[in-house]
């Protein structure tokens, strides 16, 4: 366990997300689910980040805005997905202003489904995601 | 042991102890919202984190300032420890934090800008009431050293209760605490994103978060100056003002900055100044 | 500065400091979820006639089957759990269980390059003799992959 | 006298959605606010293209997920509309019940997201539990927390036994109680007061000007509430629209504290006055296409929706059309936003409770 697995500071983004994860998400810092039992702090602030949540899907216009912040960001940094929108476009893949998953834009390391993703789902994507960056550091150092 | 062997022992207890404070104000803070929190160690893991962690610098400048800093910080508490004039102390202290100010106003960021901005009002704010804290005190014990205050009979704090108050209105800014974080925040929330520190990342966060420590424990000896009968006495007053600071914490929201210069300027002025009015009439 | 003593939230801090803390410890300690909430799409293949009606209606279009190739994939990273596919099925291979859907991970690609979360089940033929012949379903085209 | 423009979204943690502002400031006083769109946007109206219209009531449930509940609910009306199809009276009892709770729903959230915004944590913390008990209910019932896919076209998916509605009516009720030491630290709190009172004002002129609707415009003394129309079943609940004459950023956190009270008791009378039994039934389902046209209003915890549908006797429809609470807010906020300080920034946007979302699809 190093440091980085013990301080997993968060970043959350929305994309074109319908909302529903984004509460959840926000949920998930709330008393009954508490993700800082895991040292998780919600930052707001890519340069201070290391996991990226995105939820909702990418579209025209915030294509840049997800990958500005995730160049912000500085290394080792994760990216996870969270709800169906996140992972693949979901139920509005085919709407036509929608390109897609996150992973269209830049390497999503974990995948979390649910539409809404549930707070347990998102606190197992971080948990996985603090994995994906303990490794991360690791090819780095 | 000599003050000197005190200043070195600060040089390196003051962050354990900062770190431990923030660790338990996380985990008490935490319990008032209902929460379980993070653990206790989880300020040393952070600092751990962004010390590994790629620091994206948007000037070179900010790192030079960052460390000067610190540097300014931990002086204060050493020069403080090892016998120093206290009213020196006070414009060390005020020099460490502009520090920070130049560091955040040196980047381009609005947000860090309007951070920077807010710190100095808060720097305006505060300072004033220090070198008035330190010139009372050393009117009251007769000294103008650390040892010397400690080594008075009288008991600071109660002839300057209107001072204490002030004192604890003014360590909520120092300590980042609600009402008054307007320049940053513990939590990201506000409208200036991370305020002052929103373009600062790995180890200059670090090092941000590092001379806040050195700061709390600067605080805590600052504490140890009004409750000067013994050390246990002061870190007990400190204790429970902390206590205190973080109850008020949770329970009110984010001042604007008006009103935090009002109230700290009325504070200084009303309180601190009506003290040492009232003790120099008395003394006449 | 606000008095102190007039701030209505100190007696909530101090009781919540006091009382248990409201967390749940997942994943230490699961929380059972409540019958009927919808999770995952599990799919029984012995049942399924390949009607294709549940990949017609699905509103994400998650599911694939492919009548030639006797096979049903569903996507898990684009189901959203509606409920329709269970809905429309008449042969009531499709069921939703309460269990939210597992976390995957990039490093999960199938064997033909299948996205993570992508689950296909296959039924061998049968022998020529107990095809059950479905009426007034078009014949399929050609098989749509993964 | 120094001039800098902030850019406000679209990532920032006021807002977890994507707003953009950009405030151009003097000093800490805001010159200007230019909004900016399309971060959101999906395109979701024109899905009624590839979805068939049985499937689109789950993608229009998706326009939002906070008020998902009422954007089913408004679909599936106006469907049943165009294609002359009865809702069963149970069936219509337990949606206005589902849309009440949903209502109270929506407002805890939006109080918490509030608390944060001026910094008070723990209120946020506080709100944001009691919600997790609403949440519950609604998992309970329709099997999602957020996305609830209980609405068809003709009625609804599930039902509520009549013991289950006894509980969580009681439940609500403890809620309420619960809820009054909350709305009093809303109500008395000097630094809420200090953060809220006389922030943002919008008088009842500018309030008609701008077209306000829901909350905003309630708090600022417009006695208008969609519910008043009665339809969906609202014409048998007696209810009064909350108002508050002082129209600033306090007048509407007080109004949404007190339609959280008034939503427990719809609540209350609808189950005082819905038809009891098991087995009644709770879907006419439709027969063949929609063809005509309709408009819909429904007042959702945001204010006054309004849909659109137009419909040619095929599968598909011709137009879907959703004009959400939060647009016709968005003019209000641009208003209010123009001369105030930096620091109310936050206040002022999050008391229309922005739904980026809904506005954009």
């Amino acid at each position: 366990m190093s440091f980085f697995s013990r301080s997993p500071w968060i970043l959350h983004y929305d994309g074109s997300s319908c909302n529903g994860c984004d509460i959840e998400v926000l949920a998930c810092l709330t008393p009954l689910y508490d993700v800082e039992r895991f040292g998780v702090l919600n930052t707001g602030n890519p340069k201070h980040a290391d996991i990226l949540l995105v939820t909702g899907s990418v579209n025209e216009r915030n294509i840049e805005i997800v990958e500005n912040l995730y160049r912000q960001m500085p290394d080792p940094k994760v990216v996870v997905a969270v709800g169906a929108c996140a992972c693949s476009g979901g139920i509005f893949a085919r709407a036509y202003n929608i390109q897609g998953g996150i992973d269209k834009v830049i390497p999503v390391d974990v995948y979390v489904p649910g539409c809404a993703a549930r707070p347990e789902s998102i606190i197992d994507g971080v948990v996985q995601g603090i994995a994906a960056l303990e490794a991360k550091r690791k090819k780095t150092a | 042991m000599t003050p000197a062997v005190y200043g070195v022992l600060f040089v390196f207890l003051a962050p354990v102890f900062g770190g431990l404070l923030a660790g338990v104000d996380r985990r008490v803070s935490a319990r008032m919202q209902g929460r379980i929190g993070p653990p206790l160690l989880q300020p040393f893991y952070d600092l751990g984190k962004l010390l590994q962690k790629q620091a994206r610098q948007v000037n070179p400048v900010v790192e030079p300032l960052l460390l000067g800093h610190v540097f300014f910080m931990a002086v204060s508490g050493v020069l403080l420890l090892s016998g120093t004039d206290l009213i020196f102390i006070a414009f060390v202290f005020a020099l460490a934090a502009l520090f920070l100010v130049l560091a955040a106003g040196s980047v381009n960021s609005p947000y860090s800008f309007a951070g920077a901005e807010r710190e100095l009002v808060v720097l305006l704010a505060s300072e004033p009431f220090f070198i008035l804290m330190m010139a009372a005190i050393c009117k009251v014990t007769g000294a103008s050293t650390y040892a010397g205050v400690l080594a008075s009979p009288q008991l600071v704090a109660v002839q300057l209760p209107g001072v204490l108050l002030a004192f604890l209105l003014v360590a909520t800014i120092k300590l980042r605490k609600s009402p008054f974080d307007i320049s940053t925040s513990h939590h990201p929330h506000q409208e200036l994103v991370s305020g002052l520190t929103t373009d600062m990342s790995g180890r200059m966060l670090a090092y941000v978060e590092l001379a806040h420590w050195y700061e709390s424990a600067l605080l805590c000896a600052f504490m140890v100056l009004l409750f000067n009968w013994s050390v246990p006495l002061g870190l007990l007053a400190f204790a429970i003002a902390y206590a205190l600071e973080v109850l008020v914490d949770n329970s009110t929201s984010r001042a604007k900055w008006q009103l935090v210069l009002r109230s700290t300027w009325a504070a200084t002025l009303v309180f601190s100044g009506g003290n040492v009015l009232a003790l120099f009439l008395l003394s006449r | 500065m606000p008095n102190p003593l007039k701030l209505p939230m100190i007696p909530r801090a101090l009781r919540n400091l006091v009382s248990k803390p409201a967390t749940r410890r997942y994943p230490f300690e699961i929380r059972p979820r409540f019958a009927g909430a919808r999770g995952t799409i599990e799919f029984d293949v012995e049942t399924c006639n390949y009607c294709m009606l549940c990949a017609r209606r699905c509103p994400a279009a998650a599911i694939t089957v492919s009548r030639e190739e006797r096979t049903w994939a569903i996507e898990q990273l684009t189901c959203i759990a509606c409920g329709v596919c269970v809905d429309v099925c008449s042969k009531h291979s499709l069921s939703m269980s309460v269990n939210s859907r597992a976390v995957h991970l990039r490093s999960e690609v199938g064997p033909q390059g299948q996205r993570p979360g992508h689950e296909e089940w296959h039924k061998p033929a049968p022998a020529a003799t107990d095809i059950p012949a479905v009426a007034g379903v078009p014949a399929p085209a050609a098989s749509q992959g993964a | 006298m120094r001039r800098t423009t902030i850019p406000f979204g679209p990532q920032h943690p006021v807002l977890p959605e994507p707003l953009v502002l950009d405030l151009i400031l003097e000093d800490e006083k805001v010159i200007d606010a230019i909004p900016t769109i399309g971060y959101i946007h999906r395109g979701l109206e024109m899905m009624v293209e590839r979805v068939e219209y049985t499937e689109m009531g789950f993608v229009v449930e998706r326009i939002c997920g906070i008020c998902s509940f009422m954007h089913g609910m408004g679909y599936c009306v106006s469907l049943e509309s165009i294609m002359n199809v009865e809702v069963p009276e149970r069936a219509g009892w337990l949606r206005l019940i589902w849309a009440e709770i949903s209502r109270i729903q929506s407002h805890l959230l939006w109080l918490g997201l509030g608390a944060d915004a001026f910094g008070f944590e723990n209120l946020f913390m506080h709100c944001w539990r009691m919600r997790e008990q609403i949440l519950d209910i609604f998992e309970k019932t329709t099997g999602g927390r957020i996305i609830h896919s209980v609405n068809r076209i003709g009625g609804v998916k599930r039902d509520i036994s009549d013991s289950e509605l006894a509980a969580i009516l009681v439940q609500l009720q403890e809620l309420g109680e619960a809820f009054k030491t909350t709305a009093r630290v809303f109500g008395t709190d000097p630094s809420i007061a200090h953060r809220l009172g006389g922030v943002g004002v919008l008088s009842m002129e500018d309030a008609r000007a701008v077209d306000a609707v829901g909350p905003m415009a309630r708090a600022s003394g417009i006695a208008t509430d969609t519910r008043l129309i009665g339809a969906n079943f609202y014409d048998r609940i007696e209810l009064e629209p909350v108002t508050e004459t002082a129209g600033d950023c306090l007048a509407r956190v007080v109004v949404r504290l007190r339609e959280i009270d008034q939503s427990i008791d719809i609540v209350r009378q609808a189950i005082e006055k819905m038809p009891k039994g098991e087995g009644l039934p709770l879907e006419n389902k439709p027969r063949g296409n929609p063809n005509g046209e309709v408009f819909t209003r429904l007042e959702q915890p945001r204010g006054e929706v309004l849909y659109y549908v137009k419909a040619n006797g095929t599968k598909n429809l011709e137009r879907f059309r959703a004009r959400t609470p939060t647009f016709a807010n968005i003019p209000a906020m641009i208003k209010l936003v123009k001369g105030c300080d930096l620091a109310d920034v936050p206040n002022i946007i999050l008391t229309i409770d922005p739904c980026i979302s809904c506005t954009e699809r």
